[in-house]
């Protein structure tokens, strides 16, 4: 299991997109040019038609892959095609891993992710108590699978989740679906404090949108920083405004050099900003 | 009543993390005052539901049907609880429930309407602060019932993402949940989503078969041979069946909605029907693991019936159970015959049944000889809000039991 | 229950002599079977009232309005009834007492439609062909109670002369009564009408106040200071009362609608109000002597009211006697204080009233200190079918108790 | 009381009209050219707002009138103005009646009614039962009053009539309120023998619109001819076509006279015509 290596070399930048947000070749592009901004590991969606856990931005950004054509089997293949040597997370809902392929439940999923790669899951609609069978998969095939901690999580979920995590740990910073904010939440703080003694890296997103926000997270004691919604609004805006893709690949590049760079300095490894 | 969060593999609770705990905290909520009646909860519920509600609904001897079909047919009004359905059974069954937990503030999400006004009309007579979520799409498409919401005081919020319907609905209010948890109760408008809204939606449903089973054994000394209910999410079936889940010898009929066919079209993700239970395959939407109406990649299918409360790809888990279990017989009846359905019961009986419910009249009348001598079928609510789809989809068939259109044209215009 | 042609000098039979032997036969049929129960008539009208109707209807206490009003609110739910409105205790009663006639065929006059939509459903539920006369401006104006009339199997006939309204719908019915008197019942919608319609629609109607006199003694172990209702024709205002005209200390508020105005305009005939009661004259109309609105050469006047049930020139001549007697009180509310108390109690109790039932909401509102410290309310009727008028009406206006009106503008359209 | 005389030169023709349709000046000009064409008697009609005895013809006449400004103080007037010498009698609903002039009750109006020459009335929706202060009042002021005689009519209800009756009795040739109709019911013959010791004359009305109908109403037994209908009719054509009066009168003098003729061969006093 490879995830938590990602996170060896100090604080980690862990970007989200949507596979096949707008299209398929657009969509290789962006997530190759998060990897040249300094992506540790990507968190790549796979677009399901209900993602109740998601914002406003992403649950468009997933209507936009369905609409080019996005599937599980085109996924894979997608995987397959992304010239990127950082490692990738399948972030998507239970029912794709449980329905792919001819027998029920999630092992054939698994087996064809760790084919074409894959290194873990984060399934938000998954919680520990429903895990088991997704776990003994990802452990007979070799494969990370991420929870998500959130503010309200009790004590006695905290547990049930240790037991299953791998990987990272993705550690939600405040109360909401995703989707970018301003302000950084003090929730981080006490949540990573809770966790402290886990032996997994701790991740923290949910409204991290500049550098400063990196920088300020992984100061309050974050592994990496999760950042999704901000990524996905450069590409939606490139879409809505018919932007050539290289251009909006750069704007990604350079988003992602902004954020990697915020959560170094926030490890004091780069000068600090002042913001 | 009792606490499951599973139905064989059915159930449970796949929901994001951030509202687990207040999942823990509705199912402790649930078996305290529900199931263990702390703070005499049961009693305050059932005198609200009689005083606000109209409870008891009559238990009426349809007798030109029964002469019809040579086979006694009663109908369990639901039609008559206050908002014309059974969704205020559920409705005020949270709300108050909420109102116990200490909660200040009520969402909900709706597709036709009707949950939504179900929930408004609670929750103004519990006053409690009220905001629903509805599609764009359906907001232009039900404006009787955003009226109705908003004079009872709620807020609708128009969601106007995708295609602007149930789904992002649901989405929106999961949203808005997962961000106020800690102050707000998801009402949830049938027996589907997480554990415990499964349960506890049947548990506050249940009334309708406990007074119907009281009802049937007064007026004619015996049980039912059949019940029959519609299924969207399932909450009026089971609710019209669970106190007869015990009694071996009642058939129980859970009557879909089989669109304009059971085939699927695979690439739009189009299945023309809302048979979950007949067509559908294990999955897991909305929370639970249930039937769904779902391609073969695992993606929900987008649903359709003439009748907009049954419109929905899933299904409760429990009713899936029980039909995997042979306790319940999944049925279906397409959209002509719903029709045909609802103008044969308002002719004959003087009784507008809502589109849902005309589906279990549907199958009634195709299979009246095969039910026994003595049968139920739950009016889960009246078609007063079906009244212009009625006009419009009976226009472009030929639905023998339908009035003549000629005066509607006519006058010409909207309804 | 009782058999007065006359209520002092109100009352009597003004009717063409081709309609006296049908109003004499059923004067003797009222007498056998209503009054003293031939045939087991009562216990028949009482069963299919309480299973197709849904009675009894709850009395609730308004938990709200109790609150800001600092007296004990009740409310009596005939919104509650089946079809929505008190009309439904009425329409069946008559058509059940046609079929002990031997009546071969009900007609029915009907302007906003409620009493329309009652009868149809009535005469659905007792196998009876049905013909309801309607105005065909109302017809344009009421769609979907002609709707729900035509899928009941009723007949619906355009009234063409004239206006095209009530008045001239009630001159048709009396047309074809005339001429069909052998075989049909004519049911009148109101305590209106030549003897025995205004005693016998009385007593069927007065099962409300039989019951909320039960129900407030079981509730509160005591008798309402007062009872509010509004006033059209009056039907459910002598219902409300009937039972309480013995209880001295009970407080009768017979609500009319105020209309715009108080005043008349004489040139044009025109009142501005539905306010017989308060500014009527003695006067014959519609085969009673009552009180009417009416020029001073007798001429009958267009009545006005934002509530068009309510929208009548006469009333019962029962109610005219009770108020010159000083046994109930004859009081009004205008357009903008019914709206306001409409959506009030909405709001408040998430209860929507129909706009006839919100002008005894308005009194209330105005002089809840004046009442005393038990009252109760009858809910006449349910206001889905207002929801157009409320939107239109309200946004015309200025009303403090409304929701924001925006949505609906944005969502454009009509309801 | 003079309406009986009007019976005692044989069949008598009853023609009616409301007063002022479709306007005063007009209205005027018809009722002179029914007596002109042989009316024996005018039923003139004081139109009431809900005339609820009435056919959609008479109805529709009443609406005309009444939007034409006709009142009771101008129904007065207008007697006053017609230069005819047949004796007329005033079709009306009670509440007008009633309510004339500042005392309540018939008196005032019976007085006034008296003084302008009109000789009795006809109230529709006046029962024997109901009529005891009209006809005290038009006893007071030597005035008739008439009632209609239904087929339905039963015999305790004809002997109520029967002790207030004067003038004529108004028969009813069959159910339904007023129209002009192609057959004539055989009711009347029926009708006829049930009063034909009654010492009023029989006039009969309802459905009748030929002289050929009017010659069997007569030939029936009866000793009048009540015609409404079919002569409005002739009023509403030509307001329709915005005819001249005087050809619209000429038509109803034609049409009088044809009914008359009618009646007077059923008496044996003119030819027969085949029909
Ligand atoms: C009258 C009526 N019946 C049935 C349904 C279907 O819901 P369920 O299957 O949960 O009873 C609805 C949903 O809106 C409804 O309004
Ligand atoms: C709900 C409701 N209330 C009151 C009325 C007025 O009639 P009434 O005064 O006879 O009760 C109507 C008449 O349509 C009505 O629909």
């Amino acid at each position: 299991m490879g995830l938590e290596q990602a996170f060896d070399d100090g604080p980690a930048f862990v970007p989200y997109l949507a596979a096949g947000d707008p299209g398929y070749e657009e969509s290789l592009a962006y997530v190759e040019a998060l990897a040249r901004g300094g992506a540790d590991v990507v968190e790549l969606g796979l677009p399901f038609s209900e993602p109740i856990a998601e914002g406003t931005t992403i649950q468009e950004a997933i209507v936009r892959a369905l609409d080019a054509g996005m599937t599980p089997h085109r996924y894979f293949e997608f995987v397959e095609d992304l010239a990127v040597d950082v490692p990738l997370v399948c972030m998507t809902y239970y029912n794709l891993i449980y329905q792919y392929g001819t027998e029920s439940g999630p092992r054939p999923f698994v087996e064809r992710a760790a084919e074409v790669g894959i290194e873990g899951f984060v399934v938000p609609d998954l919680p520990a108590e429903e895990a088991g069978p997704l776990r003994a998969a990802c452990d007979e095939f070799g494969l990370d699978l991420v929870f998500l901690v959130a503010p309200t999580t009790t004590d006695e979920r905290l547990e049930r989740m240790r037991e299953q995590v791998s990987g990272y740990v993705y550690v939600q910073a405040r109360l909401g679906t995703t989707g970018a904010r301003e302000d950084v939440s003090d929730h981080t703080a006490r949540s990573l404090s809770r966790i402290v003694d886990w032996d997994v890296p701790e991740a923290v997103g949910f409204g991290i949108k500049t550098g400063g926000h990196a920088e300020r997270i992984v100061r309050a004691g974050a592994d990496g920083v999760i950042v999704g919604s901000a990524l996905v609004d450069i590409v939606a805006e490139g879409h809505a405004n018919d932007d050539p893709t290289e251009e909006v690949a750069d704007r990604l590049e350079a988003k992602a050099r902004e954020l990697k760079e915020g959560a170094l300095r926030g490890a004091g490894r780069l000068e600090a900003e002042s913001d | 009543m009792g606490t499951h969060s599973k139905f064989g593999d059915y159930g449970g609770q796949y929901v994001p993390e951030a509202l687990m705990p207040a999942i823990e905290e509705l199912t402790e909520a649930y078996e305290r005052y529900v199931l263990d009646n702390e703070d005499g909860f049961r009693e305050e519920f059932g005198r609200r539901l009689a005083d606000f509600g109209g409870r008891p609904t009559p238990l009426q001897r349809a007798d030109q049907l029964s002469a019809r079909y040579d086979t006694e047919v009663y109908l369990k009004r639901e039609d008559l609880l206050h908002g014309g359905a059974h969704k205020l059974n559920n409705a005020l069954g949270q709300v108050l429930l909420a109102k116990y937990m200490g909660k200040e503030r009520i969402i909900a999400e709706t597709g036709a309407g009707q949950h939504g006004t179900a929930t408004a009309m609670a929750a103004a007579h519990l006053d409690m602060p009220c905001e629903i979520y509805m599609g764009e799409t359906d907001i232009a498409r039900q404006r009787p019932n955003v009226f109705r919401m908003r004079i009872n005081g709620a807020e609708v919020t128009p969601v106007t993402t995708g295609r602007g319907t149930l789904k992002e609905a649901i989405s929106e209010t999961m949203r808005d949940w997962s961000r106020t948890v800690e102050t707000t109760h998801y009402v949830i408008g049938s027996v589907v989503g997480p554990h415990p809204f499964p349960a506890m939606v049947r548990d506050f449903q249940a009334v309708i078969s406990e007074e119907a089973r009281e009802q049937c054994r007064e007026k004619t000394s015996r049980l039912p041979d059949a019940v029959l209910a519609c299924a969207g999410g399932g909450s009026n079936t089971m609710g019209a069946f669970d106190a007869f889940a015990g009694d071996e010898d009642v058939g129980l009929y859970a009557v879909e909605a089989g669109g304009s066919s059971l085939s699927v079209d695979e690439d739009e993700g189009v299945a023309p029907n809302s048979a979950s239970l007949s067509t559908g395959e294990e999955g897991v939407l909305h929370g639970a693991r249930t039937k769904v109406l779902q391609d073969s990649d695992g993606q929900i299918m987008e649903s359709h019936s003439v009748s907009a409360g049954l419109d929905y790809a899933g299904v409760g888990p429990e009713l899936a159970y029980l039909v995997d279990e042979g306790r319940v017989n999944a049925v279906n009846v397409d959209d002509a015959a719903a029709l045909e359905a609802f103008h044969r019961l308002s002719r004959e009986e003087g009784v507008i049944p809502a589109l849902e419910t005309a589906h279990a009249f549907g199958y009634l009348h195709e299979r009246a000889d095969n039910l026994g001598d003595l049968v139920v079928v739950n009016v889960s609510g009246r078609g007063d809000k079906d009244l212009e789809t009625v006009v419009e989809e009976t226009g472009e068939r030929d639905i023998e039991t339908a009035p003549d259109m000629d005066l509607f044209r006519e006058v010409g215009g909207g309804i």
